[in-house]
């Protein structure tokens, strides 16, 4: 490829633009490089700490998905009133003003009727639309807000546990210190994910440094691709196993960590026989048993190491015990061969990994960072989206928290971080500062939220007014009931006073992203009206009245790319980063950006006072920064209020413009806080058993049966649906993850990733086990039928592998587009959420996360196409 | 150019940037990612291997090209002057590590529905009729930056020096990792080394 | 056991790590329990300073008023307010704010003059007439 | 590119065993067609020489230059064919050029003498071309075969037999052209020529068996899976039906015919070998596949 002969004339537009990446909601720092007003390269931002100055392979492609000729440039409107899949909308181009008022018509009859009859869906991959959806939906004044598939697939289990134990949305290794990491059903720096750009540097680093990283997943990819060692198991047991090296760990090696138990977690509390703490009678705190003076008393008039965490006691009449008592023996039942029989991890090995575990994490050491005495755990249990995407979603994910709290590996120097948990601000300003602190019982509350209910201390459950019932399960946070096959029935169980009617939804593809399309349409036809804001027409949009074209990030402005920080931004030591979002390009056609949609959108139903207020409440805007109720603002405008308010005034919009990023850096009693915040974490979760029988005194007389074994105060291995098919023939464990080269359903349409995924052996096929294929007579690349029990039955192309679970069968991202406003990605892949049935008996009862392994059948439909 | 297979998790961010930065059409990889796996279950292994243009020393596709548009740079490149090819192709054959690739007519990623200005603005300079190639980058080197897939590398795991320096960074690495080259039995002496997953 | 996870310090608050701290002050003093907002001056000053409570979101129908106001004796507690709020708009606003247990959701989010305030606070009459704003935000999340 | 092409690109590059389709497939096809052409040229020169067929000399220059012709259509960038000369020293291909360019100029230059009956100083002039035309001769016979081997990426065709073998097939296709020429003119040069045609073609047929075992037991997977292309394989079709059955069965069968060899089988003759040729030569360019660039395990599916 030859050099240019001359050099371009000095090219009069020739800049490069620090903006934020929306491939996935990592939501990285890039530099926009625009020559004569084209976007020619996407790179990394070198001066941010997101990303580092490096892009993943969605990241630099953001370009051809930016210059997508499929991508919508005109509002449209449904001419054919039919409804169904794959039926023609028969779509009519219509002006701004007529689509706005006609949304804006329907919107303010429902707010006057009753404005829960709105449900509003986003998507997670925009991190950008996260504070304008949820202000639009709370000065709105309806509950019912879903992140769809995006929450629903990979959620619930995982940021509910984060929050409990770890103040976080997610938990990751601290890469620069561990020495031992063990990864359940996650790839944390090898995949997608969060921060995951700068984490595949960590994560390398912390390999090359000989960081040994031991990866339980069913198939070898990915992380498990790089581990040292690759534990196989059966899909969804993952339970099992963690349980059974905390037995190894703590039964038959006696490693725990006494003086982190007694101090930081409730393992002291007393137990009654009725499972519940005992209380002082006057205070209503729970009591432990003081050792020095023989007498129980409430944890907050006992020094932790007096505290006894062994021994049976006797208080007024009333036998307990402390809770670690309790959990050690209910560990007792999950023997290294008991779990070889559920997981298929042989026993030998179970046994070997508890004692890695143990003996690596050298409880009771410490190490000086920057000048600063902490406690020293190098070793990391984590689980993410596999561990947690079952019916047992809850205890999937605590039983690997609970490897992390029995050696006190919580937020301390190389043990399992939540991604900056603490913060103490911005120095100038003091402003972003928050700390977990102790809320009821003493137990944790988490300093910051992605949402506006935090996960501990729990809700009283009440007959729900939700459409998603969240009020009543209340461990609950994205629920499938907005689109599942008995949300009707449930609805009438529960009285629930009114019905939806009209649905806003942003980049959401719920027709793919949740389950099997047939009950997702059904669910879909009930509305009244659906409004969607889109790049492109979608398999959703076949059922939505009105479409809106929204602008892509390299169109857009936001002013908070990375925040919260609990989010996106890279775990462990190093910098604060603030990043934003600017504008590369100009819109295309009559493209317009969300979030000034949905300014205008609140002025035309006249509740801009009440979005103006929801956004001053979402951002924590404080005084002068604030936002007049009457007055119509812009989004540019309340982005440079945040930053300014932030920041000081000096530093608004326009500063950061011109810097793209700010950093200041952190500190170790920041990222280390366990040590320096006087919190505890459940080990017992009592307030589970608690909230189970307030649960059942609603929904039992309502015929509505809670399974009380999923409401033990202790974690406990329960099967999914999958596990009890004993059907002749279903021989296979269906999951599904996350590929490196796609987000969700979204990427497909990017020729680029489109390519390189053809090219990639498993991303578009059927991952089965070499051995187990042959001996039913189907080779490589036969076209196969997967079906379920229920019927619902999806085809694929087979790519035989030695690196999965002989039970196996992996299908990759979101893919199998049917639609034609995707033409790039029609018929790519494999649509595997076909797969699965959206009901009560599909989903935790705890935390209503979709079960995502199915037990299906393979036939052999035609040789090689 | 070093390639550390440990730090390498697969992540296509050389593929995709290469061809960011040269707007490449449809099915023409500078880089490119092969996956492959090692081993029965369950010691099985999944091998990521990155590869480009390896700039040998003494290459066949220069030997072969009959009108010396296959010529090495300065610093041992090898680059096609698209001025000289005929289109013959004859250096697709004699690489053996089949990094070339003739871009018969022009093309584009969306089809029928045309050029994007991505792709309009970049392909400016490629001709069709003749065969394209890796450069290292060769316009970013003389802006002082390292080649894309260098730069973008997430787990920096390229590295990017001057084998004949002994104590460059890629050197010692070679040295200190016994940095491996594929097919050294072709005897094109490459210079991209691998370094031992 | 070098770093012993128990305290020093007999005060609840202390119960840290005992670990080696070379005098940087761990955590800045919890903010004060009472709020000192910059007094707001287009109130009239006459007679006991008011309180104008603006109700934004789903509050607002279901009050059926953007806004109340409501005099300032004595200092009061926002808990007390609150109740006072739910008693006087009915089961309808109450189902909004508060749980079956009479704890405050969460969500539901008070700013005295922009500041947020918690529900334990108490409102200070001396500092004259002020501007409470309640929402109930979005409580799932997810992703 | 059709999205069809584009499509088996992405199929061949997913492959373990990438086949190379530049040579020989669409387009390609020229190169083959020019090499065959070229071959066949230089045979019926060398054959027409020894036995004197002035017409035979005639259809060698057309066949060359059409040859030639169909070349340029192959490239990517005929306009600049002259630049070919420059790299003489090491590229085959340039040294394919010179001596087609000395060939046409030196089998032109003699035709064009002879034709007009020139005497005195031309004829010094038509020996000089006649040498000329003898240099091109010998190069554009032998260089085709280092073309190939000079391929280091496709390890079938970088077997030292290759130039062997398109020199064999050079011969062969000037004896099929004077077969068909003796046949058109009537004029039977020497009962020698079917007997020389059988040595040649067993020779053919000795050199391909032996670079087909050479290929299969060199070790190289890539070469083995050419052959496995070629017997069993996608160019199963081409290889037996036209190589095998066109130029080697139906020769052999007329020959054995018991009645005289009449002008009619003897064109006959020279056509099926000629076809025969054309076939062997395009499947053995594309059978050619890439060499892997990972150690494929030895029980890849």
């Amino acid at each position: 490829m030859s050099l240019l002969k001359k050099k371009p004339a000095a090219a009069a537009d020739d800049a490069w633009l620090a903006s934020s990446c929306a491939l996935c909601y990592g939501t990285c720092s890039i530099l926009a490089h625009r020559v004569d007003g084209t976007v020619i390269k996407i790179e990394g931002n070198p001066d941010s700490v997101v990303g580092k100055g490096k892009l993943c392979g969605k990241g630099v492609s953001g370009i051809m998905t930016h210059y997508d000729p499929h991508r919508l440039t005109k509002p449209l409107k449904r001419t054919n009133p039919v409804k169904g899949i794959g039926v023609d909308p028969g779509w009519k181009e219509i002006s701004w003003d007529e689509a706005l008022d006609t949304v804006a018509r329907e919107l303010k009859r429902i707010r006057d009727e009753d404005p829960r009859k709105l449900t509003v869906m986003r998507t997670t991959t925009v991190t950008a639309s996260r504070v304008p959806f949820q202000a639009f939906s709370a000065g709105f004044g309806t509950p019912n807000f879903s992140v769809a598939g995006g929450g629903l697939h990979c959620g619930n289990g995982a940021h509910l546990i984060s929050g409990i134990m770890h103040a976080s949305w997610s938990v990751v290794p601290d890469f620069e210190y561990c020495n031992y990491a063990v990864y359940f059903g996650a790839s944390k720096g090898h995949s997608a994910g969060h921060a995951s750009c700068s984490n595949m540097g960590l994560a390398a680093d912390a390999r090359a440094r000989g960081m040994r990283m031991v990866v339980v997943d069913p198939m070898c990819n990915f992380a498990a691709a790089k581990a040292t060692e690759w534990v196989p198991l059966r899909v969804g047991t993952d339970a099992a196993l963690a349980l059974a090296m905390c037995n190894v760990m703590v039964n038959e090696l006696g490693i725990f960590d006494a003086p982190y138990l007694k101090a930081k977690t409730n393992g002291p509390y007393l137990i009654g026989p009725d499972q519940l703490y005992l209380r002082d009678p006057a205070t209503k705190e729970p009591l432990v048993w003081d050792e020095k003076k023989g007498v129980a008393l409430p944890y907050t008039a006992v020094p932790a190491e007096d505290m006894a965490l062994e021994g049976n006691y006797q208080v007024d009449g009333v036998p307990c015990r402390p809770s670690f008592v309790i959990l050690k023996e209910h560990l007792r039942k999950f023997t290294p061969e008991q779990a070889e029989k559920i997981t298929t991890v042989p026993a030998a090995d179970i046994r070997r990994l508890g004692g890695e575990f143990g003996r690596e994490a050298r409880v009771g050491s410490t190490i000086v960072i920057d000048g600063v005495t902490v406690p020293y755990r190098p070793v990391a249990a984590i689980a993410f989206r596999g561990a947690q995407g079952h019916m047992n979603s809850v205890y999937n994910f605590l039983a690997v928290d609970l490897l992390n709290q029995m050696v006190g590996a919580a937020d301390v120097a190389g043990s399992c971080l939540g991604f900056n948990p603490a913060s103490h601000g911005f120095p100038e300003t003091g402003r972003l500062r928050y700390v977990p602190k102790a809320g009821p019982d003493g137990l944790m509350v988490t300093g910051m939220w992605m949402g506006y209910h935090y996960p501990y201390p729990i809700a009283e459950p009440r007959l729900p007014t939700n459409l998603g019932l969240q009020d009543l399960f209340v461990m609950g946070m994205t629920s499938p009931f907005l689109t599942s096959s008995d949300q009707e029935e449930l609805w009438q169980t529960f009285s629930v006073p009114y019905r939806p009617e009209a649905l806003l939804n942003f980049g959401c593809n719920i027709m793919m992203s949740v389950g099997t399309s047939q009950t997702v349409a059904e669910s879909l036809k009930k509305y009244k009206f659906i409004a969607s804001i889109d790049l492109y027409l979608t398999e959703f949009s076949d059922f939505c009245d009105i479409v809106l074209p929204d602008c892509d990030y390299l169109q857009s402005t936001d002013s908070r790319s990375n925040f919260p920080f609990i989010f996106n931004l890279p775990g462990g030591m190093g910098e604060w980063c603030w990043s934003i979002r600017q504008p590369a390009d100009q819109p295309q056609g009559e493209q317009r950006r969300h979030s000034e949609v949905l300014l205008d959108l609140a002025e035309r139903i006249g509740m801009t006072p009440d979005f103006n207020a929801a956004l001053n409440a979402s951002i924590n805007l404080a005084p002068p920064y604030r936002l007049a109720p009457d007055r119509r603002y812009s989004w540019d405008e309340v982005c440079d209020a945040e930053l300014k308010c932030n920041f000081g005034a000096e530093r608004g919009l326009d500063w950061f413009k011109q810097h793209g990023v700010i950093k200041w850096p952190k500190k170790p009693e920041e990222v280390y806080w366990r040590a320096f915040e006087d919190v505890r974490v459940p080990i017992y979760w009592e307030f589970l058993k608690v909230a189970g029988d307030k649960i059942a005194a609603i929904a039992e007389p309502r015929g509505v049966s809670i399974p009380r074994e999923y409401y033990e105060p202790l974690p406990d291995f329960l099967p999914c649906p999958s596990h009890q098919c004993e059907h002749k023939g279903f021989d296979y464990f269906a999951f599904y993850y996350r590929d490196i080269i796609h987000t969700n359903s979204f990427t497909m349409e990017n020729p680029w990733l489109d390519e390189a995924a053809r090219l990639d052996p498993y991303s578009y096929t059927v991952a089965i086990h070499k051995d187990t294929a042959l001996s039913r007579g189907l080779a490589h690349g036969d076209v196969v039928d997967i079906e379920t029990e229920g019927g619902r039955k999806v085809t694929g192309r087979l790519c035989l592998t030695e690196a999965i679970h002989p039970e196996g069968l992996g299908i990759a991202a979101l893919a199998g587009h049917w639609g034609d406003g995707m033409p790039i990605a029609k018929g790519k892949g494999v649509f595997f959420n076909e797969l699965l049935e959206v009901d009560w008996d599909h989903s935790s009862p705890v935390n209503q996360n979709l079960d995502l392994c199915v037990k299906v059948k393979v036939t052999k439909l035609g040789a090689k196409p | 150019m070093v390639i550390d297979l440990k730090r390498c998790i697969g992540c296509y961010g050389c593929q995709l940037s290469c061809k960011a930065e040269h707007g490449t059409p449809p099915g023409v990889f500078f880089a490119r990612l092969l996956k492959h796996e090692e081993g029965k279950y369950p010691s099985v292994r999944q091998m990521f291997l990155p590869v480009l243009c390896n700039h040998c020393t003494d290459a066949p596709c220069v030997d072969v090209c009959p009108t010396e548009a296959s010529h090495y740079c300065e610093g041992g490149i090898v680059d096609i002057d698209h001025d000289k090819c005929v289109g013959c192709r004859a250096c697709m054959m004699a690489c053996p590590y089949n990094n070339r690739y003739f871009n018969a007519e022009r093309n584009w990623y969306f089809g029928d529905a045309g050029p994007t200005p991505y792709e309009l603005a970049r392909s400016a300079r490629h001709d069709t009729g003749v065969v394209m190639k890796c450069n290292f980058c060769t316009p970013r080197l003389a802006e002082g930056k390292l080649p894309a897939c260098v730069a973008n590398c997430p787990t920096t795991a390229r590295t990017f020096g001057d084998l004949d320096d002994p104590n460059s960074t890629v050197s010692r690495l070679i040295k200190d990792r016994g940095g491996f080259t594929l097919h050294p039995e072709a005897g094109t002496s490459p210079n991209v080394y691998y370094l031992a997953p | 056991m070098i770093a012993a996870w128990a305290p020093r310090l007999a005060h609840r608050l202390a119960v840290l790590w005992r670990s080696r701290r070379d005098g940087r002050a761990s955590v800045p003093p919890a903010q004060a329990a009472i709020v000192e907002p910059p007094p707001l001056d287009e109130m009239d000053a006459d007679g006991p300073p008011l309180l104008k409570v603006w109700l934004f979101g789903g509050l607002a129908p279901v009050a059926a008023c953007r806004s109340f106001t409501v005099p300032l004796d004595a200092p009061t507690s926002l808990r007390s307010l609150m109740a006072m709020m739910v008693e006087r708009f009915g089961p309808a606003f109450r189902e909004l704010v508060m749980q079956d247990n009479g704890q405050i959701y969460g969500c539901c989010r008070l700013f005295l003059d922009g500041f947020p305030v918690e529900v334990d606070d108490i409102i200070d009459p001396a500092r004259g007439p002020r501007n409470l704003e309640l929402i109930v935000l979005t409580s799932s999340e997810g992703g | 590119m059709s999205s069809q092409r584009y499509d088996q690109l992405i199929a061949d590059m997913r492959s373990d065993y990438r086949p190379q389709r530049e040579w020989g497939e669409g387009k390609g096809i020229l190169l083959v067609v020019g090499h065959f052409l070229v071959g066949v040229a230089g045979g019926t020169w060398v054959m027409s020489s020894l036995y004197h067929v002035t017409v035979g000399l005639a259809v060698a220059f057309v066949l060359g230059a059409l040859g030639a012709l169909v070349h340029l259509a192959f490239l990517g960038k005929p306009m600049r064919a002259f630049k070919m000369i420059r790299h003489f020293r090491t590229s085959w291909i340039s040294r394919g050029f010179v001596g087609l360019s000395l060939f046409l100029v030196g089998s032109g230059g003699c035709l064009a003498i002879g034709f007009l009956g020139l005497g005195g100083p031309w004829l010094v002039l038509a020996l000089c071309a006649q040498g000329l035309a003898a240099v091109g001769t010998v190069i554009i016979i032998g260089y085709m075969g280092f073309c190939y081997t000079a391929s280091k990426g496709i390890p079938f065709w970088h077997s030292p037999l290759h130039p062997a073998l398109y020199i064999a097939y050079a011969f062969r296709g000037g004896i099929a052209a004077l077969l068909v020429i003796s046949a058109a003119t009537g004029v039977v040069p020497g009962d020698g020529l079917l007997q020389l045609w059988l040595g040649i073609t067993v020779l053919v047929c000795l050199f391909f068996g032996l670079e087909l075992y050479g290929a299969v037991t060199g070790g190289n997977q890539a070469a083995r899976r050419s052959v496995h292309d070629i017997l069993a394989g996608r160019l199963a079709l081409l290889f037996y039906g036209g190589t095998l059955a066109l130029g080697l069965l139906v020769p052999v069968l007329l020959i054995a015919l018991p009645s005289a060899i009449s002008a009619t089988t003897m064109a006959l003759i020279g056509l099926a070998s000629a076809a025969g040729d054309f076939f062997v030569k395009l499947s053995t360019v594309r059978a050619g596949v890439y060499l892997p660039l990972r150690r494929i395990p030895q029980t890849a599916g």
